[in-house]
């Protein structure tokens, strides 16, 4: 397959790119902060979204889905990176959809359907520890009667004060760093035992903690199989991480298009700054790593569109560069912008803030690094 | 006993029995300093005791001569009166642009009654000073302000507008950059100024940085006259009184490289845990301890420059060398803390956070390299003036 | 089965049989490579035959028409072929300046006589080129070139230097730029010219590198006298020639990033050692992961670079892109070699480290961010051409 | 103490920079290697070292020695750097010197006097494998008769094909990694058993391999206490580290110093390159980190001298930033200088060669980061 999108996906950012900037730029993000959102999303955007076939990009067609793969799901994260889009799309319509489709089941599909249609809001309850650490799992559900019992606190949880229902990763067997005995269920977050905190973030996205404490679950509840829910775990988590490196390409050549445009704008010296060579070679450096990020994010969303199984080294370089090289391009455009970078006036700051969180979700730079050195036995 | 040792052991009996308690740990954060001023709220007993008690002995600013309220004491004596208060952890009594900056301009180019006027109130901490700087559209251009002062008699008018004022919401009196020629070279037209930030037509307007916090002013001047007398050097000529203190400045900055501060790998190590023996991030670790080297060396490179600049060995550009290394380092700091917090570190309102202590104070590091004469700026005044290379 | 799955059988049943098994792995070094030529001594038998059959298939130059000796191949095809050979290990038959870089420039700019002279030739191996661009002080300001061209009526007379002439003194011919108006803008005088090394007057002089190897050489013209119908393209618009064939020099400099050669993380196990399963070096463990990834994401890159040439999506000045990434990152990759073998990577002269294969393989990709244009050079280029910054 | 050098210091570095520019300048490195020197030094030169009280820097002044310290060492070894010179001074004058006064006794003491006269040359056989990993040694000396039997290989020998006498680590006791149970031997090198390879390194400065095949050794051969030389090797090391640290801060400054000269030479483009803002910066940025890299290593000799005990830290640093800037150096002076700098006609390459070689020489950067993480428990 060529490293280039098709003719279909360009249209389909044309047109993702023409939504996004028009209902949902930077001011939108600005207006939730500002106003003390309490969604701190505009559920009226998603119902759009939703109508445009986003919601269920992933969602096969025979559940109202798009059936669309991840370099569509990527082509719609980048717009959001470029508009830091406070938006459900990845909790929802990456992570939530992902794990619907692949466990399967008869409720599965209507939770597709319903989610594909915008009705239904999803959070991953995942991490434990404040660093990605997926292995480490000691939120426990214990065998009651017929389902479980549910224990344990999770944190940095996207969208998890919104979310419908939530993706809780747990441990039905073994100690926190085995990989049996993870089971994958779907929680109520108005069940008795449930308490949600929003935590208010840097970037003003959405996250929260979760605790259970001895929430009754329903066997039904189980999404894919008891016990070995681990490779659904690493499914789930490498279509984020693929979808994340999207995000924060769309956010690092929106910041950087925004600096090499002052760079042509703002004097000093007598001079256009742009015209200074130290900025020159830094700008241009800086283009490098942007173009070497894109082709392994691209290269990871269709590995993971046409041969799975091979995919997981393509993600981890895929976050791995995206989060590197989105640190750069943030740091430069503060830099760049001088003191004018440095106040809230202008939105360049917000793009640093974003690419800080999103460099965490789901394992930064090093992390990935290390799963490289890993994979390849040093 | 050589009198430098006698010197220590009585200043280090003086400290231990004149600092508060209260004052021998670090500042939560800069509003847990003291900062003096006419409106000055104490926080507390003991930061008021400490100011007063420090101040009568001179060593707010101890190597400024007795007369306008220094210590009087020698450059060895002053090494020593750190490393003791270092040593007992002891704040420093009063933060202060006057201290760190116009003090030392003015004891270079001030007239006797300037001197005898402003040190004293600086030194007991009763005026507290802004400096009146950059403007929009000149960032590191500096001498391309646009800022007039006519001449008007006996007094001058000033109109403009200057940005990154620190703090000039809570200042007393400002010094302040000013054209006098508009017909001059930029550099030559330029004169220094004094005024009393009450006077009629100044008025600040705080701006919203990203990390929430409002240190910086926009100020602005419509009409305001202020006296001839607080011309400091000669007509014009102010562009040398503004060089000697951006040196002060920078040292200031670029001091910030050190930091103090838990060490990262404490910090690393609570947040990450540790695995075998070694932080469980491996990768975060070999940033951490590449950090550390540098960091460790730094701290020896301002010591060393401390020693060149006494032994007059430095040469007089030294301190962008400071600058430029300090701040970069203190900015590659606060992306580690960052990076050992995890998502614990991107919370922003929080009591758990400390209302968002660390992203804030990460935040705030990247204006350390473009305030006080940006990173570029730094690296441009070494190309040309230590490596003396051409067009630089 | 479409009619490029039916190629691709098709071809991995001939390079199957075809292909000799000792051409089935990779080359020792630079001078374990085919390079052809009228003095060409081949190193067995198989890299003879293996040249032969591809020549006689047009593989050599599998892009190329027909007539001129090609493959005649499409894109897509050739595609294919190179992932086949790739899959199979298959070495290149043919290493030549006169493939990598004049063919495609005599295609573009040569006219029909030169390309049936030329191009056939080149395909079969029978003839080496050289290229003539550098000189002595010009370095990267490659258009202020001095060797000239003088108009003799049936001929041009070339006097001057040339420098970094890859192995001049194997070559057979020469494609070399000259001043054939010394009047005009320094872009705009200057000629494409092709000569015999053998014609009197040239003389080639090897350069000592810091490698210890000479692959360059200095070349001298003195009287040289060149048949008209060897200029290329039109008098004077040498330049345009001499762009359109760096850009061809760039994707091949770029492309030794991705260097193949042993995987690091195993020549440092090898070399250091394992402890709880990671090497026992931790710093250089995070750093050839770090390495890993940019490495792993530039082939992806390259492959990309590939498609967007195709389908017309590149910028015409992206091929310094490569060029700059590529060479960084072979440095980076040889430096983590030597820091792998550690005292072992240090030897120079012993069986023991193939005579300092290690630390000569090293220092030369020191070369690969000077020559055909430097890093800086490239830099400069996609400020100008690709971000469009003023006065680049 | 003040962290610059004193008049005394000062002095002495005048008169080592004029001895070594004046006799054994790049020329005579490149005359050795050229000639293909069976040496690899000159003998004639070090007498003059010696008459300078040079060899004997750090030796007692009642064993014929001068009676410096690390930092008066540092100064000339800073010489040294500078112009490339081969010199048996880091081998004999640092590592044997202290070797012999910290281990005492009648017979060091009459080494020390030889030493000092110029009329012994000594080598450190230390390390075994091929990255420096002092803990681990696996060479034997078994206890036979009054002495002792040696067994093993080591590597990486300064100077091991011309010393009177090798300084030899082995273990008595324990296993390869143990840190008890290792003696610090003194072994004749032409005693049955011991054979010598001279290996040719990159940088044509002398280094050896040597294997010792059941080589007896006396008993009197002991340097310090048997079983219990770990902290006398450590003692060897931290002055040889320090030493070496100094050699890399003259070897770069030189580099950088023709570097910035080049600059303001050589024209391109109808500008002296130096005038190029990207190559500015860039040169400027090394000159902050030779400065930064310079107060660690005077900081660390001056910790030698005065508080040894203390002094690892700054050691470690030292070498850790002197391997850094070093390599920095040498890197920005062959790019800068072009393709002149790729030929053996000019002096650059050879920096780089030799800066490359004291790298590896007791560690590199990051053996010495490591050790600071380490020491500071992370």
């Amino acid at each position: 397959m060529a490293l280039v999108l098709t003719e279909e996906q360009s249209m389909l950012r044309d047109s993702a790119r023409g939504l996004v900037a028009d209902r949902a730029p930077i001011a939108h993000l600005r207006k939730l902060r500002d106003s003390r959102d309490a969604d701190g999303v505009s559920r009226e955007i998603w119902k759009e979204f939703a109508a445009m076939g986003f919601a269920g990009i992933l969602a096969p067609e025979d559940h109202g889905g798009s059936g669309l793969g991840h370099v569509e799901a990527g082509v719609v994260m980048e717009e959001i990176g470029r508009n830091l889009t406070p938006s459900p799309f990845l909790s929802t319509a990456i992570l939530g959809a992902t794990a619907l489709k692949r466990a399967g089941g008869v409720r599965s599909g209507d939770l597709l359907s319903k989610l594909s249609a915008g009705d239904l809001l999803l959070a991953l309850a995942l991490d434990e520890k404040p660093k990605h650490t997926p292995k480490h799992i000691e939120t426990k559900a214990a065998r009651s009667g017929n389902g479980f019992t549910l224990s344990g606190a999770k944190t940095f949880v996207v969208d998890g004060h919104i979310a419908d229902l939530l993706i809780v990763t747990a441990r039905t067997a073994g100690g926190a760093d085995d990989k049996d005995g993870v089971t994958v269920l779907l929680v109520d977050p108005k069940a008795k035992g449930v308490s949600i905190e929003r935590t208010i973030m840097v970037d003003a996205h959405n996250a929260a903690r979760i605790t259970f404490d001895n929430v009754a679950v329903d066997a039904d509840a189980v999404l894919g199989e008891i016990d070995a829910g681990a490779p659904l775990v690493e499914a789930i988590l490498d279509a984020g991480r693929a979808c994340v490196a999207s995000e924060l390409v769309g956010l690092s050549e929106e910041a950087f298009d925004r600096t090499v445009a002052y760079l042509k704008e703002r004097k000093q010296f007598g001079k256009v700054i742009g015209e200074f060579q130290g900025l020159q070679h830094r700008a241009s450096h800086l283009y490098c790593e942007l173009e070497v990020t894109r082709a392994a994010v691209l290269k990871a969303l269709q590995m993971l569109d046409t041969d799975a199984d091979k995919a997981r080294p393509y993600v981890a370089v895929a976050k791995a560069r995206a989060c590197g090289s989105a640190d750069l391009a943030v740091r430069e455009a503060v830099q760049m912008h001088g003191g004018n970078g440095m106040t809230d006036a202008i939105d360049i700051g917000l793009f640093m803030k974003r690419a800080r969180v999103c460099q965490e979700l789901f394992g930064d730079a090093r992390f990935h690094a290390n799963r490289i050195a890993k994979i390849r036995g040093y | 006993m050589t009198d430098l040792e006698t010197f220590r052991r009585e200043t280090r009996a003086w400290l231990e029995a004149n600092c508060p308690a209260e004052m021998r740990t670090p500042p939560d954060d800069e509003e847990d300093r003291c900062w003096g001023g006419r409106n000055w709220k104490f926080k507390n007993e003991a930061q008021k005791q400490w100011l007063e008690v420090m101040a009568a002995r001179g060593w707010t600013v101890p190597d400024w001569p007795k007369e306008f309220g220094g210590g009087g004491l020698s450059k060895d004596e002053t090494k020593i009166l750190r490393e003791e208060m270092r040593a007992m952890k002891c704040r420093s009594p009063l933060d202060s642009f006057g201290i760190w900056m116009l003090g030392p301009a003015l004891l270079k180019y001030g007239n006797e009654a300037q001197k005898k006027e402003h040190l004293p109130k600086i030194a007991r901490g009763e005026i507290r000073w802004c400096q009146g700087y950059s403007e929009p559209g000149a960032g590191s251009d500096l001498a391309s302000l646009q800022t007039k002062a006519e001449d008007k008699g006996d007094h001058y008018l000033v109109n403009g507008q200057k940005i990154w004022t620190s703090y000039a919401n809570y200042a007393d009196w400002i010094f302040c950059l000013v054209r006098t020629d508009p017909k001059a070279k930029k550099h030559e037209g330029i004169s220094f100024l004094l005024f009393d930030m009450a006077t009629p037509g100044v008025e600040t307007r705080p701006i919203l940085l990203i990390s929430g916090k409002s240190p910086f002013c926009e100020t602005f001047f419509t009409d305001v006259k202020v006296p001839k007398e607080n011309l400091v050097y000669t007509l014009n000529k102010g562009w040398d009184v503004a060089k000697y203190l951006l040196t002060h400045e920078r040292d200031m900055i670029g001091g910030m490289g050190l930091g103090g501060g838990r060490p990262l790998g404490q910090i690393a190590a609570q947040s990450i845990g540790v695995e075998n023996g070694t932080l469980a991030d491996p990768l975060l670790r070999a940033d951490i301890a590449e950090f550390d080297v540098d960091a460790f060396a730094f701290a020896l490179a301002m010591e060393r420059a401390g020693d060149m600049m006494k032994t007059k060995q430095a040469h007089p550009a030294y301190s962008s060398f400071l600058k430029y290394y300090g701040t970069e380092l203190n900015k590659r700091r606060h992306e580690l803390v960052m990076s050992s917090l995890g998502s614990d570190g991107l919370e922003w309102e929080s009591e758990r956070s400390a209302e968002g202590d660390a992203p804030r104070a990460w935040l705030r590091t990247k204006a350390n390299s473009i305030e006080g004469g940006t990173s570029e700026v730094q690296l441009n005044i070494i190309s040309k003036r230590i490596l003396e290379l051409p067009g630089a």
